[in-house]
């Protein structure tokens, strides 16, 4: 949502202002080298789109020409996040955003998977060690779970 | 505020219940924030971890509140409380709740517990016209400031002002304002420039210092590359249209509805280094171009002088009409002198003519 | 001055006060010498007009004749592709046409900047090649003294610069657009001293050659 | 005061700067393209002999004298003097080569006068005493004797006899109020006096009442030629008393080059007052003529001719279109040169250079061009306008063994007149 839908003043654009500025193609070229070197040598990019020089317009055309695939996920940590692939195989959108609901990073990953989907290794041995106190303690009402 | 006893960030952050993966979150937030490459949060999250409490010491001098703020306002909440969550700043005017010889008390305290160790931010420039100009519980600017710095680590100017003398160094400077690099010499000082600042280039450095210990890479001002490497207009998203030669001419033409080049309305972007094109202002929201109007070219020194803010940068500083008019008036007068002598040579030489005979078409030998 | 911004405040400041300052004042007193020589009254009759045979010359003289063109290809080639060059990316590039615009009160429409671009490099590969020309053609050779060579760097370094500048090839940018200026206002500076008279002057003698032939009937 | 200096020379020098040099030498950038329409260059390859290195002195005295840029140097003794001995260096330049032809004038492309500025630099030669030697003995049997040949009019005389008693024509002497009065070159006296029975011929047919006259009938002006006004003025005057003294309304300026400039040009300059007649050339007549009807030609030849312009009458006189509807009247074969009309190449032997004893071998060298020129065209006949450009290419065809008849155009109009008597 942008903050300056909700103010009450008409802004003009016209059909030729959006999305005009052109700082979306070149984008779109790095994302496929970038797909073209996941492919072969297995490499995998992250692209902070913080950094790139986007116009009013600019970056929903890119995330409208990504759309959506088949997979979307929901991360709550720390506040949300929100990781989607796009219709592009191997194109994934990372978004994350603050308790407060502000963004904090936008990035996108040509990966196979972003690597914070998966499991960390810390938060496994710590889960299993969870389970197992858990599971060597007797529940007071009697069920094991 | 953060218990004292635990030593390092990656402590703090597991005491309050955050996950690996908020972890990994909050690193790749900060090194978004820092401007670091993404590969470089697996290294970041490292650090982080390990990062330790540092003293921090705010001084205001000869300025307007306008950095402190910014900082304040700062978007990204979570991530600005976790970062300053983190520091101690142990003397801050504005925001501190002490005053007077507590105050002042709790800064030496800071000074003398973390000698060598403590960071000094500096907001406003120094006068060295005449000590009275700005003082502190009776002290002046400069001697504060010597004093402070002695025992830091480092000091980072925040503002134009501490960067660069910024406003009260403008032509004429009248309270003979000099910057935080005019007097701390012997010290590492980072400039964090801008009028004000992009909060999150103040929170970045820190975070950069908190992470690693160490200073940002600094350009020829003293300014972390990381956020002052590229120009405005280099990362400016109206570039395409300066390069075909499209320009609003005014505030309201098509040109400037259609979003167009700002650099005939006075766009110092050119020759100015800062982030504001990628990293906005107000929560992202938009930056000065965006919101159609020119870079005033604040983060670069003595940007109050560079001539009209509406002038275009190929504009020279002074008043180029005057100039050539009085130039004229002058080139007239000058050569009326020279075209009178010339013409009074060519008159004697007319005049010195001894009409050639057939007599004397030889040369005296 | 000590960093670069100062020296980018003090040529797009003081430094170029000075330099316009001189550049107007030279200009105007190398035109009054020429003009306060006069010319011989012609009691002759006549065969024809003065004013238009010397606008035609004005004109005409802007191309070369096929002579002296299959004789020195070089000269004629290289002598066009920077005068070319050099006057689209002075009077057509828009940061350009600004500052004419602050100093005249009007400005002209520009080009794109990758035209402009383009001009700029015309520029400097036709002025190496006339460089080149200069010190291998043995005319010009004899005929060239130090002032032909200050005038070749006067010219030479603003379109460098520029280019440079432009390109951001040095940095920092305020570095960069210094030169630049400084480059201009040095260019300024020596005008009126020097050759590049010749860009005023030419009309005065071209006017006067189509003129004086005009007058007896003469083709020019 | 007599005999010329140093201090005599840098005077005329000042005096001869005017608006359009002070224009011409701040607008040269020393291209050199000069040097690629000057035949003494492109026949030598000598650098030396780019035409406005040939104004080097005058050059000096101007910066020196007249820009304030100039007047520092001197001050300081940066500047290089004009001295006795640049000039006596110079003055190969400034006349063995150099015919004045204007050719660099035509090219140069900031639009210097090269040939004007040659001119007023040989005033300074003149008044310091580098003009050369054979010059000055012209100039001083034209002043003394009446021609640079040492002509006197007794020999005008008995040519005058000689062709009344041959054609019956008859040549009118010192007849007062006659329309027109013809001037003559030594050289059409002596050499070429067919010219003064072809103009006999033609006015009959015309009847054009016409006059020679006894004391002013040398039209060639070698005050002109070394470049000194003083004793050009002097020439002059000697034709405008005469021309008055019989009340003509024109003067014919004959079949030469540098006749028409100092008659036509330069004369009412000289003597500071317009001419109370008109001067005309013999071509622009003889075009009038035609084109009103009042002569006409026959029998075609059908020779193979080509026409050289004399460059002071056709690139500095304007006359370019009349000589070819002349040849038109004249031949059915007429070829152009190559470069003709406003691009002539020059004799070579133009302003005075023919006189200069010393310049010779450079004449015959670079004589080179129109040889070539001539011989592109196949002509076998070589028609043209000038008795000075007469004589210089015939020596220099016989210098290459070239067989080649020339003919004046005066003469070869007469030659095919239709005439009634």
């Amino acid at each position: 949502m942008d903050a300056r839908d909700t103010i009450p003043i008409l802004i003009e654009t016209s059909a030729a202002t959006d999305g005009c500025f052109q700082n979306t193609r070149p984008l779109l070229h790095e994302i496929a080298h970038a797909l073209r070197r996941l492919q072969l040598e297995g490499v995998a990019t992250t692209l902070d789109l913080s950094a790139i020089p986007f116009g009013p317009g600019d970056e929903r055309q890119l995330i409208d020409f990504l759309g959506k695939g088949e997979v979307s996920a929901k991360l709550e940590a720390m506040g949300e996040s929100l990781i989607w692939e796009s219709r592009y195989a191997g194109v994934w959108i990372v978004e994350h955003r603050s308790t407060s609901s502000e963004r904090l990073a936008f990035q996108l990953e040509i990966t196979k998977l972003p690597a914070i989907l998966a499991s960390q290794p810390e938060d496994i041995a710590e889960s299993l060690l969870m389970l197992r106190e858990a599971l060597e303690s007797p529940q007071a009402d009697g069920t094991l779970v | 505020m953060v218990d004292k006893k635990i030593k390092t960030l990656g402590d703090a952050l597991r005491r309050n219940g955050v996950s690996r993966r908020g972890f990994l979150k909050f690193c790749t937030a900060t090194a978004s924030m820092m401007a670091l490459p993404p590969a470089m949060v697996p290294a970041l999250a490292a650090s982080l971890d390990k990062a330790r409490r540092p003293s921090v010491i705010w001084l205001s001098f000869q300025e307007c509140t306008g950095c402190t703020e910014s900082l304040t306002r700062s978007h990204s909440p979570t991530l600005e409380n976790l970062i300053f969550d983190h520091i101690s700043l142990d003397y801050h005017h504005t925001l501190q709740a002490a005053s007077g010889h507590a105050a002042e008390a709790a800064r030496e305290e800071a000074m003398r517990a973390n000698e060598g160790n403590y960071l000094v931010v500096v907001d406003g420039a120094i006068p060295l016209g005449n000590p009275g100009y700005s003082t502190i519980a009776g002290f002046s600017n400069l001697q504060i400031l010597e004093e402070t710095a002695a025992g830091a680590a480092a000091v980072i100017a925040v503002g134009s002002c501490a960067a660069f003398g910024g406003l009260p160094k403008a032509d004429p400077n009248p309270t003979g304002a000099v910057s935080v690099r005019d007097i701390v010499t012997d010290k590492p000082v980072v400039n964090v420039s801008g009028c004000p600042p992009i909060p999150v280039v103040i929170t970045g450095v820190l975070a950069h210092f908190l992470t690693f210990g160490t200073l940002p890479e600094l350009d020829e001002y003293g300014r972390p590359k990381a956020f002052f490497g590229t120009s405005i207009h280099d990362r400016c998203y109206r570039r395409p249209f300066y390069d075909k030669g499209l320009f609003a001419n005014t505030f309201d033409d098509e040109g400037a509805r259609k979003g167009w080049c700002l650099y005939k309305l006075g766009c110092k972007g050119p020759m100015t280094y800062n982030a504001c094109a990628t990293v906005k202002w107000n929560e992202g929201t938009s930056w000065p171009v965006e919101s159609g109007h020119g870079c005033l070219g604040c983060s670069q020194p003595d940007f109050w002088d560079a001539g009209g803010f509406y002038n275009a940068l190929s504009i020279p500083v002074g008043d180029i009409s005057r100039t050539t008019s009085y130039a004229a008036a002058a080139g007239l007068g000058v050569a009326a002198v020279a075209a009178g002598i010339n013409h009074k040579t060519k008159v004697a030489a007319r005049k010195r003519h001894d009409r050639v005979t057939i007599d004397d078409l030889e040369k005296i030998s | 001055m000590n960093d670069s911004m100062d020296f980018l405040l003090w040529t797009r400041g003081t430094a170029f006060d000075v330099a316009i300052a001189i550049f107007i004042i030279g200009l105007i007193i190398r035109l009054f010498e020429i003009v306060s020589l006069g010319r011989e009254r012609t009691l002759a009759e006549p065969k024809g007009s003065e004013f238009l045979p010397g606008v035609k010359t004005i004109l005409t003289r802007t191309l070369p004749d096929g002579g002296t063109f299959k004789r020195q290809p070089l000269t004629v080639i290289a002598g066009y592709v920077f005068h070319v060059g050099l006057l689209i990316t002075l009077l057509l590039f828009i940061p350009h046409i600004e500052l004419f615009r602050e100093t005249f009160g009007f400005g002209w429409p520009g080009l794109p900047n990758p035209i402009v671009d383009a001009a700029a490099v015309l520029g400097v590969v036709g002025l190496l090649a006339a460089l080149w020309n200069r010190l291998t053609n043995p005319v010009m050779k004899m005929l060239s003294g130090g002032e032909d060579y200050l005038v070749w760097v006067l010219t030479f370094l603003p379109l460098l610069t520029g280019y440079l500048a432009y390109h951001r090839m040095i940095n920092p940018y305020p570095l960069a657009m210094g030169l630049h200026l400084l480059s201009i206002e040095l260019l300024l500076i020596l005008f009126p001293f020097t050759k590049l008279m010749h860009t005023f002057t030419l009309f005065l003698a071209r006017w006067y050659n189509g003129a004086m032939s005009g007058r007896r009937g003469v083709q020019s | 005061m007599t005999k010329a200096t140093l201090e005599r020379g840098l005077n005329a020098f000042r005096e001869q700067v005017d608006a359009p040099v002070a224009a011409f030498f701040s607008s040269c950038v020393n291209c050199g393209m000069c040097a690629e329409a000057c035949l003494f260059y492109t026949e030598t390859g000598d650098p030396k002999y780019t035409p406005i290195h040939k104004l080097e002195p005058l050059r000096r005295v101007w910066e020196q004298d007249y820009t304030l840029v100039g007047k520092l140097k001197k001050l300081l003794g940066l500047a290089r003097p004009v001295t006795d001995e640049l000039l006596r260096e110079w003055q190969e330049l400034l006349y063995d080569s150099c015919t004045m032809c204007g050719r660099c004038s035509l090219v140069c492309p900031v639009g210097n006068d090269i040939s004007y500025m040659v001119r007023k630099a040989r005033e300074g030669m003149v008044a310091s005493g580098n003009s050369p030697v054979d010059v000055q003995g012209a100039a001083q049997r034209a002043v003394t004797i009446g021609s640079p040949m040492g002509v006197r009019f007794k020999a005008l005389s008995s040519q005058i006899k000689h062709i009344e008693a041959n054609s019956g024509l008859k040549i009118p002497l010192d007849v007062a109020g006659a329309d027109y009065m013809p001037l003559l070159s030594s050289m059409e006296i002596i050499n070429f006096p067919e010219y003064i029975e072809s103009l006999a011929r033609i006015f009959r047919q015309a009847g054009i009442s016409w006059t020679l006259c006894s004391d002013a009938f040398e039209a060639t002006n070698t005050g002109i030629q070394i470049g000194s006004s003083d004793i050009a003025r002097e020439l002059v005057q000697r034709i405008v008393d005469g021309a008055e003294r019989l009340k003509v309304k024109f003067v014919i300026s004959p079949e030469c080059g540098h006749a028409y400039t100092s008659i036509r040009w330069e004369g009412p300059d000289l003597i500071g007052r317009p001419f109370p007649f008109k001067v005309i050339h013999i071509l622009e007549l003889l075009d009038e003529l035609r084109a009103s009807g009042r002569i006409k030609t026959a029998n075609l030849s059908s020779e193979r001719m080509t026409f050289h312009d004399p460059c002071s009458i056709a690139r500095k006189g304007g006359v370019i279109d009349s000589p070819r509807k002349l040849m038109e009247m004249v031949s059915s074969n007429f070829v152009e040169m190559q470069d003709h009309g406003k691009w002539n190449w020059c004799c070579g032997g133009g302003g005075g250079v023919s006189a200069i004893g010393d310049a010779e071998a450079l004449r015959f060298k670079v004589f080179k061009r129109k040889k070539e020129q001539i011989e592109q065209t196949g002509a076998s006949k070589l028609v043209t306008a000038c008795a000075n450009c007469r004589l210089v290419i015939e020596e220099g065809l016989e210098e290459y063994n070239v067989e080649l008849p020339l003919e004046g155009l005066t003469e070869l109009v007469a030659h095919h007149l239709v005439e009634d008597a």
